[in-house]
């Protein structure tokens, strides 16, 4: 009886590792999925969007402590790390990306260039040091509904997070006049152009949106871990993976997607060793890939 | 058919490409040799390893339209094993008495290690250990490529995935570190047959047969671009369906140009161990891939001279302002990334083969300059 | 004429995408040296029809007997090799390569990679890649580069292309469209030379074009096959003109 | 407390500035041709070092940049300014010490690049630096063909011993077999979890700390486990552990990863008291990013801490602080790169000469006194004999120290 409640209880919290590592991946995949699945732009420096997120929190984090307002800060920091990650994607857009959209390779490489002034940036501003927000009291430790298992707040935080931003991103994209004016755009730009939609003006609000939800997922990040300037780019080909691996243009694609790789890498990292786990892992998601190189879910088309 | 064949290659594009080359070799054989003393030219012979890569990649990404971001793989798999090979000779069980188990690499005695692995004990053998680089990573290619290529995975995908294997291997190879030297890679090889590599002769030695390798690598890149073969990766860069519609397996013409350029890299990758002295996965990893693909990209992704001024270029920068300005050069390094791809979409090679069109682009960017700058100057007489 | 062989035998060959039918149970067939145009309103399965045959879209069902090889198990360069061309809609030739070593790209030898490694430029190529040349008007050009030519131009190097594998079944899509009317006859002169010792398939809109060159006319309306017959019959036909008129 | 340390501050800008004076009419006498205090060049340079009748050259090579920045930084500081001080107090054998920067960029072949150029170009007496045992495997090979010296200050995983490297942190032996007596003694501890970052420092001392645990201490190694440098999700890890309920988990964790892995526990309700863990890797540098909230209570086991309260540390934390600021922090490593140069002075003042034959014959038995952890002494086997000391960690970021052992390092050969 003891037994099989320990069991019960490791297979729950395993479950629950798991779709705290699939919360913080969908998170990244959605602006990325946003990014390239509807623009067919490679952005190397989306991790480093997250990033930009991130220090922004820790940047609140440390005025709410010494204004005393650090019950409240995260909420606003997280409006910040949109925000700012949103500006940011929307410059880089207008000065870099618009004019690489004939050159989907270039832009791979542009985008690096970009990811490593970025981290050079943070690490003259921010140091080279691991940095974390100081979190409100109610994020910190554990909601334990039965003995034996803890779910960390912070955890829980993160995946209500991602519930309510995909289910935000699912609105826009296909319940609001301006999600059906992207979809127009990436399916046909001169006919979009034809009807009257700005095409110009949806390509860099739709780059900055997918980098501002990057800008969430680094809020989100570092709340269960922490922020040091290369923390963007330890995601970026997980990220890249989990996108492609979805389908690129797809929505549900992508978060089936984030929630089979993190399951299977949470759950993989239990049974062996951290590297093991991580090979395990990425060897088969390539494997499928190369059977199936349209992704999980998409759908065939009369070209 | 000499004669003929001599012909085709002499048109006048050929000539100038002659003359570049006769440079290059100049440069490399007599140049820098007299020019820099041996700690200098031992680095320069380690760019030169980074040129194979480029060179490689002028074939697969310049002309064949496959933009690989694993070169570091096959690099680094030539490289892994030579230094098995050295790793091996090194660990005789004379110098390794003091081990636990004498006989075994260094770092397996440190992991408890018994006995040499298997996949270890062909790697005693030298012609063995040569087979071994040359086929060893234009096998792999060939798999990848046979998996990717059949079913038409190009682009964007290939250059993921590819990024993504070699994750895998950087991450492998670290996590087995019994078996592999773990993060810390192979180290301290001394001797190829008795030889030591260490010696001032035997880096001069090794750099010149690295030096004539690569210029053997660049006739027979210039060969390969010349013959049907050539014309055929020009041709599907533009439309591959025709191509695939004149009966070509267009599958199997991406599959040898990227095995061949998984070939020069990893002789590239081996003669690195030699000069070296180790191997580490640092050198297989996502970011020397990538960086790789950027030397080809200042060099000129279509110009096969480029792409070693590329590699020689962006190194000494990287090594010079490394020294001098430390925080300036990751700057200066992205900046170059994103001016070359914006600017100079054939690198540097672009800019000596177009001089018009170079001028054309100094001329407009100061006239946009001047356009951007002036009505903010006249904006308050004006409305 | 005495008897006539069957050179390509379309049976029920049907495929569709997420339901709905683009090719429906068509069937067709091509003898041996005759020219057959396809005609049909926007839409009809025209060009998907010639996807099928050279393996660029898979078949749901149906045969596709070529010599009476099945064509639909082969891969898209065996079909080729196996003596099919295919012209494609919009002129698709090398625009960075000149218009001999368009030509000489497309020579049926050295195909494998290593066999295109070691190609060599045999007289008998240089003669071949001359005759092609002077066959579609373009010996004056052969040193240009190909994306210098006029569309016209470019039409007949794509054809040349196609010639100098010597195809039995030659198929060009709208091979016409964007040409002066004197690069129409010039056209439709070519095609009926080098229609004298294989078969073609046209796909066309140009009546006058059709009227020029084609054997037998089919007529598809909605992936299926409408009619079938002589340019005079087709034209005099209720269902086509309904077909075009109506919707 | 706090003006007493201003107070302190203000004396040491004070005497830096005498001292400063000192050196600008030092220079200047040297710059009229006034003859070196020392034995002349000829005499205690016989191998063509850069040695001239004032100065001597040494090179400092840790990364700069890079991941491994973080961490190193904290060595650059500590030896330059050991070098500032010495050069203040009269440099060695009269000759001032100039240092040649160079960056390793976290890159383990820049090192050994780096290296081969500070030997053979500049032919520096002496080099400071490395971190990572990555980073010293590189070098090795360069330093014992070009007959260097290099002072070494990273606690490591031991199994090694070159005549050319002065050790100056702990080897693994040194740093495991007391903290573990201690934790079992004091603890009553019988099982143990290992964690550590995958690579070869963390898995030998672990394969040492077992060997301990199961034939000494006859206690039980209830799992080991490995996770990648740069990890930062340790969730299925920390239930691993949960299910195991070991008395003490042994963490090796290195790097940034250590931020995410303490919030980690922290968020899974492992705290210090209720649980007991006990770490090798974890330093105020580390502590600084984790912030002092997680670590609470848990314990680490080295040879120095910064608040050690003896007159040699307080002066060099006062020192420290006033050159690089009131906040930054004083790690282990930090503090035996300080030592490098010291011992170095030492080693070449008792052979009186900056050839490395014979500062390297010399080095046995050098004793320093005015160490920051208290008294050293090299072993003959190039390590040091040192002291360990246990700390528990308080919320402002400091350890207090808890308990000590003497130990002196183990010869692996």
């Amino acid at each position: 009886m003891a037994e099989t409640s320990t069991l019960f209880t490791t297979l729950l919290m395993q479950g629950f590792a798991g779709m705290s590592l699939f919360s913080v991946l969908l998170l990244m995949a959605l602006g990325l999925a946003i990014i390239f699945g509807q623009m067919g732009v490679i952005n190397m420096a989306h991790g480093e969007f997250m990033t930009i997120g991130a220090y922004t929190t820790y940047i609140m984090s440390t005025f709410a402590e010494a204004h005393g307002f650090i019950n409240q800060y995260f909420i606003l920091a997280l409006i910040a790390a949109f925000a700012i990650a949103f500006a940011a994607g929307y410059l880089l857009e207008y000065l870099l990306i618009r004019r690489l959209y004939k050159r989907p390779l270039d832009t791979l490489l542009a985008t690096w260039g970009v990811s490593l002034v970025m981290q050079q940036a943070f690490r003259e501003i921010f140091g080279a040091r691991e940095v974390s927000p100081a979190l409100p009291e109610w994020l910190t430790g554990s909601y334990q509904p039965a003995p034996g298992i803890d779910l960390p707040v912070s955890g829980l935080m993160v995946l209500v997070l991602m519930l309510v931003v995909t289910f935000g991103v699912w609105l826009m994209m296909y319940r609001s006049r301006w999600g059906i004016r992207v979809r127009a755009t990436t399916q046909n730009r001169v006919i979009a152009d034809a009807v009257g939609i700005n095409t110009k003006r949806v390509d860099r609000i739709t780059f900055a949106l997918g980098c501002g939800l990057a800008g969430i997922a680094g809020a989100a990040f570092t709340t269960i871990a922490s922020t040091g300037p290369t923390t963007g780019s330890l995601f970026i080909v997980d990220t890249f993976l989990v996108v492609v691996f979805g389908g690129a243009a797809s929505l549900f694609g992508t978060i089936a997607s984030a929630f089979t790789i993190a399951q299977a890498q949470s759950g993989l990292e239990f049974l062996m060793t951290g590297s093991m786990a991580k090979v395990i892992t990425l060897v088969s998601v390539v494997l499928i890939l190369m059977m199936r190189p349209e992704g999980l879910f998409s759908v065939k088309v009369r070209k | 058919m000499p004669k003929k064949l001599l012909s085709h290659w002499i048109t006048a594009k050929n000539r100038s490409d002659l003359i570049n080359l006769a440079l290059l070799a100049l440069l490399l054989l007599v140049v820098l040799p007299l020019a820099l003393d041996i700690f200098r030219l031992n680095l320069v012979g380690k760019y030169l390893t980074f040129a194979f890569v480029a060179v490689g990649l002028v074939l697969c990404w310049g002309y064949g339209g496959i933009l690989s971001l694993g070169q570091g793989i096959f690099f680094g798999l030539g490289g892994y094993c030579m230094a098995m090979f050295l790793k091996l000779e090194a660990s005789d069980p004379v110098s390794t008495a003091i081990q636990s188990t004498p006989g075994i690499p260094d770092f397996m005695d440190w992991n408890q290690i018994k006995a040499l692995p298997w996949f270890w004990e062909p790697f005693h053998s030298f012609s063995f250990t040569l087979i071994a680089v040359l086929i060893l990573p234009t096998l792999f290619a060939y798999l990848i490529g046979v998996a990717m290529f059949k079913r038409r995975v190009g682009g964007v995908y290939f250059a993921i995935i590819t990024q993504a294997i070699a994750l895998i291997l950087t991450v492998l190879i670290v996590g087995q570190q019994g078996l592999t030297g773990g993060i810390n890679g192979i180290t301290d090889l001394k001797t190829l047959l008795g030889w030591d590599i260490r010696t001032n002769s035997a880096r001069y030695i090794l750099y010149y047969i690295n030096a004539a390798l690569l210029l053997g690598g660049i006739v027979f890149s210039r060969w390969l671009l010349s013959s049907k073969l050539g014309l055929l990766l020009v041709a599907l860069r533009d439309k591959e369906e025709r191509v695939r519609f004149s009966g070509y397996d267009v599958a199997n013409l991406k599959i040898f140009t990227f095995c061949v350029a998984a070939l020069f890299s990893a002789v590239g990758g081996a003669m690195f161990t030699l000069q070296v002295g180790f191997m580490s996965p640092s050198f297989v990893g996502i970011v020397p891939s990538i960086e790789m693909v950027i030397f080809t990209a200042v060099g000129g992704r279509l110009s096969l001279i480029g792409a070693v001024y590329g590699a020689l270029l962006v190194n000494f920068g990287k090594s010079y302002f490394s020294e001098t300005f430390a925080d300036l050069w990751l700057y200066l390094m992205g900046a170059l990334f994103i001016g070359v791809v914006l600017f100079l979409p054939n690198g540097l090679a672009g800019l000596f083969r177009e001089p018009r069109q170079t001028w054309l682009l100094i001329k407009h960017t100061a006239l946009m300059l001047v356009a951007k700058l002036r009505p903010a100057r006249l904006r308050p007489e004006g409305k | 004429m005495l008897k006539k062989e069957i050179l390509l035998a379309i049976e029920d060959l049907t495929v569709s995408f997420d339901g709905f039918r683009a090719v429906d149970a068509v069937n067709l067939y091509v003898d041996k040296g005759e020219v057959r145009v396809i005609i049909g309103p926007n839409g009809a399965g025209k060009t998907t029809l010639l996807d099928l045959i050279c393996g660029k879209t898979h078949a749901s069902s149906g045969t596709i007997k070529f010599k009476n090889i099945e064509l639909r198990d082969l891969d898209e360069h065996h079909i080729v090799r196996a003596g099919v061309g295919r012209k494609f809609q919009t002129p698709s030739i090398y625009e960075d390569l000149t218009v001999y070593q368009n030509l000489e790209v497309s020579f049926p030898r050295g195909r494998s990679a290593f066999g295109s490694l070691f190609f060599k430029r045999t007289q008998d190529v240089v003669d071949r890649v001359q005759e092609i040349a002077a066959e579609i008007l373009l010996t004056e050009q052969l040193h240009q580069l190909a994306g210098l030519l006029s569309h016209g131009q470019k039409q007949w190097l794509e054809i040349g292309m196609l010639l100098i594998q010597n195809p039995e079944l030659l198929m060009l899509d709208e091979p016409v469209a964007g040409m002066s009317v004197r690069e129409r006859q010039q056209t439709a002169e070519l095609l009926k030379r080098i229609s004298a010792n294989r078969s073609v398939i046209v796909i066309e809109h140009d009546m006058e074009f059709v009227r020029a060159i084609a054997h037998r006319v089919t007529v598809l309306h909605q992936g299926r096959v409408l009619m079938e017959g002589s340019m005079d019959a087709v034209q005099a036909d209720e269902r086509v003109i309904e077909a075009y008129l109506g919707h | 407390m706090s003006t007493e340390s201003q107070h302190r501050t203000r004396h040491t800008r004070i005497s830096i500035f005498i001292i400063a004076s000192f050196l600008c009419i030092g220079s200047l006498l040297t710059f009229a041709r006034v003859e070196a205090a020392g034995p002349p060049t000829a005499q205690v340079n016989t191998t063509g070092l850069a040695v001239t009748d004032t100065t001597v050259t040494v090179g400092d090579l840790h990364s700069a940049t890079g991941t491994m920045a973080i961490s190193e930084i904290g060595s650059i500081q500590a030896e330059l300014l050991a070098i500032d001080q010495i050069n203040a107090a009269g440099g060695i054998l009269g000759r001032k010490i100039e240092v040649i920067k160079e960056d390793g960029a976290s890159d383990w072949p820049n090192f050994a690049e780096k290296a081969r150029k500070l030997l053979v170009k500049d032919k520096v007496a002496a080099v400071f630096g490395c971190w990572t045992s990555a980073s010293r495997k590189a070098v090795l090979p360069v330093f014992e063909k070009e007959n260097g010296l290099l002072y070494y200050p990273t606690f490591y995983e031991g199994l090694e011993q070159s005549k050319n490297v002065i050790y100056t942190g702990q080897e693994a032996t040194q740093q495991i077999i007391a903290g573990l007596d201690w934790v079992t003694k004091t603890k009553g501890a019988k099982t143990f979890f290992l964690i550590g970052s995958d690579y070869i420092w963390p898995r030998t001392s672990n394969k040492i700390a077992r060997k301990h645990i199961e034939n000494v201490l006859h206690g039980k190694v209830v799992g080991e486990e490995y996770y990648p440098l740069g990890t930062t999700n340790f969730r299925s890890l920390i239930n691993k552990a949960k299910l195991a309920k070991p008395d003490v988990i042994y963490s090796i964790v290195v790097g940034g990863s250590n931020v995410s892995w303490f919030k980690q526990l922290k968020a899974a309700d492992i705290t210090g008291d209720k649980w007991t863990l006990l770490t090798i890797s974890t330093t105020e540098d580390e502590v600084k990013g984790i912030g002092g909230e997680s670590v609470l209570n848990f314990y680490s086991a080295m040879k120095y801490f910064q608040t050690l309260k003896n007159p040699n540390n307080e002066k060099f934390v006062a020192a420290f602080k006033a050159k690089y600021g009131a906040d930054s922090v004083i790690g282990d490593v930090t503090q035996a790169a300080y030592l490098g140069p010291w011992l170095w002075k030492a080693a070449v003042e008792k052979a009186g000469s900056f050839d490395v034959d014979k500062v390297v014959a010399a080095s046995p038995g050098i004793e320093l006194s005015s160490a920051p952890e208290g008294y050293v002494k090299v072993h003959a086997n190039h390590h040091l004999w040192s002291k360990l000391r246990i700390g528990r960690w308080r919320r402002r970021c400091c350890c207090e120290i808890y308990r000590y052992h003497r130990r002196r390092s183990v010869n692996h050969g």
